[in-house]
């Protein structure tokens, strides 16, 4: 932390403000917009305060859908996705920030391959395989879908915290008799707490938002998630943008209470900074 | 009831030789210290021992027992870290038990609540309590068992970690600079606690520094080591009294020892323009030496003297004052030291003085040298000159 | 670096072994597939090794399609993603890891709260506005609604990085007289360098890769992305799937470029760890 | 021409207090050591001055112009680290000439290409390169200006830090514990080097240490503070001799002063069994001060003797011996020690003799007084006790 003097204030304030505002925006965009009759909606001075008459567009929304089964479908996707690809990514990660050796270039760039590779790109090649491994239409397949993506983003994000365990404490551990799974387990992890959290919020948002997959993979009506049958109402012209909105946020908010829930260890890790013993 | 044997123990990373072709034996019970500066190959060595590295090639016995190839928990011995190393997420207690209840590990010991619950019923058993406990009132440690490292001073993260160490009654305890991340104050008062422990505890301490000091009053025996290969081993008396080489003479020691370039005539020594008569046990060394010989003295075997016989002259350069003692470097006339690590050397020699000396630069003073403790050494191989076989050593060597 | 036993090393090349397999396997997939006639694809034993006869089907896919107006265009919105969400998170990343103020949590929200939204319920909404601000129909638009994405996952990552620079470096620049710009741009900004690298990694292929905005916000045939002219072929049942495979590793290989650029900043911070004066 | 003054500076972080009201004055090129130890506020202390803590209240003057509320790179003082803070990404030779960039930097220089060209364009004029070659030759780093600081060892570090406080030429140079991360053989000499600059270049130094010998070898002055306060402000021979409380007491000095209970009767001092008659300096202290006292004794005045009057009798506890020195420390039977910092205590005293001791734990010795430098403590606050106003001090207090 600086302690410092006029300018490093003014500029604390203005990056507070600024962070402030991108955070809450949306979030408030879209309640709004939930308020405002579709008539007004685009008008040429845009509304900035919310209507509080039309608060009734919530109950309209959670009549006509099967919201409850599309969010609990998206629930367990993206709960999944979260465990899966933390489990998968803990070890390479280690691996990647422990040792060193040849070729650790080319691993670098499989990290990233999977970003590049558009989703659309990999559909149908997953396709053909989830059909000859019978994961087609079910919610682990998608899961298994989602992770392949999500991994190479948490294992970097990970080898970055475990970069800031002293490796002091690992041969401590190893001293008194830990193999290097106890480490793993025992040391590492507890000790990366903070980002772990990070990268649960990122793999849990991942599944909760993902479309392309949910979409393509899964036809059963019972097993659509959130984020398909959302986009089906904004794809049918006769569903008013307010009424969008005010399912938008409802959807939002599972996700926005498992941050609350998680955010905790994220804080203390954006204030801590590195591990010391 | 643990000697440990190094036999030829050599390291390499690369194309670097860390650590080469070290040999020593030290019986049960003792206290050696790993001397050196900086990149020696001291921690390489102690690492090796613990088990963290491998090693290149040479062996490691545990008593009879050969633990080079082991793993470091099957080695029986503790560690205890420059950085303490403790575990940031445990409190006093649980760090302190931990190796405790490593031995009892299981895998479901992994699971949240079920492995929380077995952990804690190890902690809490009778013998491990009872032992955890004697452990915490030896270091003073009973009153903060419930805290976590990160609120700790230094001191105290540094008697947990020995609580660590103690624990599990290892035969022997490995040290790498435990006290280098302590205040002064903090650092003397620990190491009479260590010197204690050793006592106390028993076991086979091994103890890495690059501080002298530490290493004269805490070893009972010391191994100084440079660019990875060991110069000298012995008591701190025989590495004081007898350096093996120059750099040893100038390692041990505070101010180092000087050395002056000198020549031998016919039993007697010359520094310049003094010519000193030798007492009979340098007498012997000089026999059958070569001519030109470098002499180590020790500060304190230097005096300033009243203009006489046997005298050097010379200026005062620098008159510091520590405490009940004055340092004053002072800049031969007609000598030459051969102080090589130090850049320049510019002729000056050290020379202790109890009490304030009231010597201010640039005062011209007359040095009187004392030859008891004086040693020889070659000006070529930096070697101690010994004396021939059938002469008598007045110290036994080392 | 750990340097250890038997245990270790069997560790590690399990764990190598298992990063090139996911790096490599989706890209061989690709060309297998694009060199595997229509007729093999759905057959029961999958084929593993390209066929050298088809390799045609490369040039067939460059004769017919505008695919050169597309990668411009994405390379366009790639960097401009790139350049803009750098632009944009370098401060608040900063100000995060350096100051300490009441509201962290609040910040830290708002770094996630984007990630909760899913980008189909801010189309409308992005779009009235892009309206109004003359932003349809441009790359420049499409940058800006990129970059909002990309700017809270970057300013976490570089906020990490940046806690990982030495606060006493910055003192001394002080000391020497800088300002704290100068000392952001000066010294901060190099020294996070392998992170400033992986960042603009992930910058470019969100750009790259992006569509439901491009698709939405873009009309114009002649401003079209190649992530959104990808779709339409893949959409097209006419379209045989080796075609689109062959397609697609062409669109894929631009990014795979982009990344070989920046690979050595990307590894260097890999095997450097934390910045030590 | 750069005097200190700081008067009444107070620095608060939440409720803690880290420097408490201190106030001192030091005229140009002296050599200020802030001593104490860790916690004590020294370093927030120097920080303030650099510019890089505010200052709650209080004010600082630099000269005659008052500068806690400027920015730090408008005070004209230069700060040396204790990690150095090189800048990692920059060559030695930008490292030491980036304070003088910095005093010509426009906004465009941070442009990636024109940037580095104006500002290679700076390095390479005459004036600073001359400086900056200058620089480097005293500081002995021509032979790497070219390298990166990932790539120089400890002690080259912390001289390229020198470099980059010298090129400046401030009147002022701030040191942070600069020799802390070096080991113990290096940071003699480094301590040498400083104390050269210090006569070379000028200026004024301030330097925080917890190291007691570095400062009573570097400083001019010290400053001893302990828990944000100041203990005693004076030349390392004042506070040497003339120690204001029992914490000085045992902070100067290696061993640190004995506190042995006595009582004061009629011109004498009786310890445990033994009674001494005190010489007439100790005699003033002593007439109209209450009966108990503290007595402070240096190590150095005390001896082991023979049967004989004016003796204590003790057991030896532990021999340590550090080269020409031996530390004998003896439990004694009937006087009471007060070194409550170090737990226990155990009623034993340290004693220092030159040579090697042949004397074994559990040995039963008498210990002698030499009452020429001894000084008396209140028992309730520590304080030096001084003669009454009218007596004659043997000792200016400080």
């Amino acid at each position: 932390m600086i302690r410092s003097g006029r300018g490093g204030k003014s500029f604390r304030v203005v990056a507070i403000l600024a962070l402030l505002g991108a955070a809450a925006f949306p979030l408030y965009w879209m309640f709004v917009t939930s308020t405002t009759p579709s008539s007004e909606l685009f008008a040429a001075d845009a509304r900035l305060i919310p209507k509080p008459s039309e608060i009734g567009v919530y109950r309209e929304a959670f009549g006509g859908t099967s919201v409850t089964t599309w969010v609990r479908n998206s629930a367990i996707v993206a709960v999944g996705t979260t465990v899966l690809s933390i489990a998968l990514a803990i070890f390479p990660a280690y691996a990647l920030s422990r040792f060193r050796f040849r070729g650790m270039g080319v691993v670098g760039f499989g990290l990233f391959i999977t970003q590049m590779l558009p989703e659309a790109m990999l559909v149908v090649p997953l396709y053909a395989i989830f059909g000859d491994l019978a994961l087609l239409n079910t919610l682990s397949g998608l899961i298994l879908a989602n992770s392949a993506f999500t991994v190479p983003v948490i294992t970097w994000i990970l080898k970055g915290a475990i970069d800031g365990v002293p490796i002091d404490i690992e041969e401590a551990a190893r001293i008194d008799g830990c193999s290097r799974l106890d480490i793993v387990l025992g040391v590492v992890l507890p000790l990366v707490a903070p980002t772990l959290a990070a990268a649960a919020v990122i793999a849990f948002f991942h599944g909760w938002n993902e479309y392309i997959f949910a979409q393509t993979l899964i036809s059963d009506q019972d097993l659509r998630t959130a984020s398909v049958g959302l986009a089906g109402f904004v794809g049918e012209l006769s569903t008013p943008v307010h009424t969008v909105m005010a399912i938008g946020l409802m959807y939002t908010l599972p996700a926005v209470i498992f941050y609350l829930f998680v955010q905790r260890y994220v804080v203390a890790g954006m204030t801590a900074g590195s591990v010391k013993g | 009831m643990a000697s440990i044997k190094l036999d030829r123990v050599t390291r390499t990373f690369g194309t670097k030789t860390a650590v080469n072709n070290v040999s020593l034996e030290v019986p049960d019970r003792e206290f050696l210290v790993l001397l050196g500066p900086s990149g020696c190959g001291k921690s390489t060595l102690l690492r090796m021992l613990a088990g963290l590295e491998s090693v290149s090639s040479g062996e490691i016995h545990l008593d009879q027992r050969r633990v080079d190839q082991l793993p470091p928990s099957a080695r029986d011995m503790a560690f205890v870290f420059q950085s303490y190393a403790l575990y940031p997420h445990m409190t006093v207690r649980r760090n302190i038990t931990f190796p405790l209840i490593m031995r009892e590990f299981k895998w479901w010991f992994h699971l949240p609540i079920v492995g929380g619950m077995a952990k804690r019923k190890i902690e809490e058993s009778p013998n491990v309590s009872d032992l955890v406990g004697r452990t915490a009132k030896i270091l003073a440690l009973t009153e903060m068992m419930d805290r976590f490292p990160r609120t700790l001073s230094g001191g105290q993260r540094q008697r947990v970690a020995l609580g660590r160490a103690m624990v599990r009654q290892p035969q022997v305890f490995l040290m790498d600079e435990p006290l280098s991340n302590l205040d002064a104050k903090l650092r003397m008062s620990m190491r009479a606690e260590i010197i204690k422990l050793h006592r106390e505890v028993g076991g086979t301490f091994v103890y890495v520094t690059h501080d002298q000091v530490e290493a004269m009053t805490m070893g009972t025996k010391i191994a100084l080591l440079r660019d990875g290969v060991m110069q000298q081993f012995g008591t701190p008396r025989e590495i004081y009294l007898n350096p093996a080489n120059t750099f040893v003479a100038r390692f041990i020691g505070t101010p180092p020892m000087n050395l002056i370039e000198g020549r031998l005539e016919e039993g007697a020594l010359r520094i310049g323009e003094g010519v000193f008569a030798l007492p009979p046990h340098l007498a012997a060394v000089a026999h059958g030496n070569q001519a030109h010989v470098l002499v180590g003295i020790r500060p304190n075997s230097l005096t300033i003297a009243a203009e006489g016989e046997g005298t050097l002259a010379g200026k005062v350069a620098l008159v510091e004052h520590v405490g009940a003692e004055s340092v004053i470097d002072v800049r031969l006339d007609h000598a030459t030291t051969a102080h090589r690590e130090e850049g320049e050397g510019r002729n000056e020699v050290m020379i202790t003085e109890s009490g304030y000396s009231d010597l201010r630069a640039n005062d011209t003073v007359r040095v009187r040298i004392d030859l008891t403790d004086v040693v020889f050494f070659s000006p070529d191989s930096g070697l101690r000159l010994r004396p021939e076989p059938r002469g008598a050593t007045p110290h036994p060597a080392s």
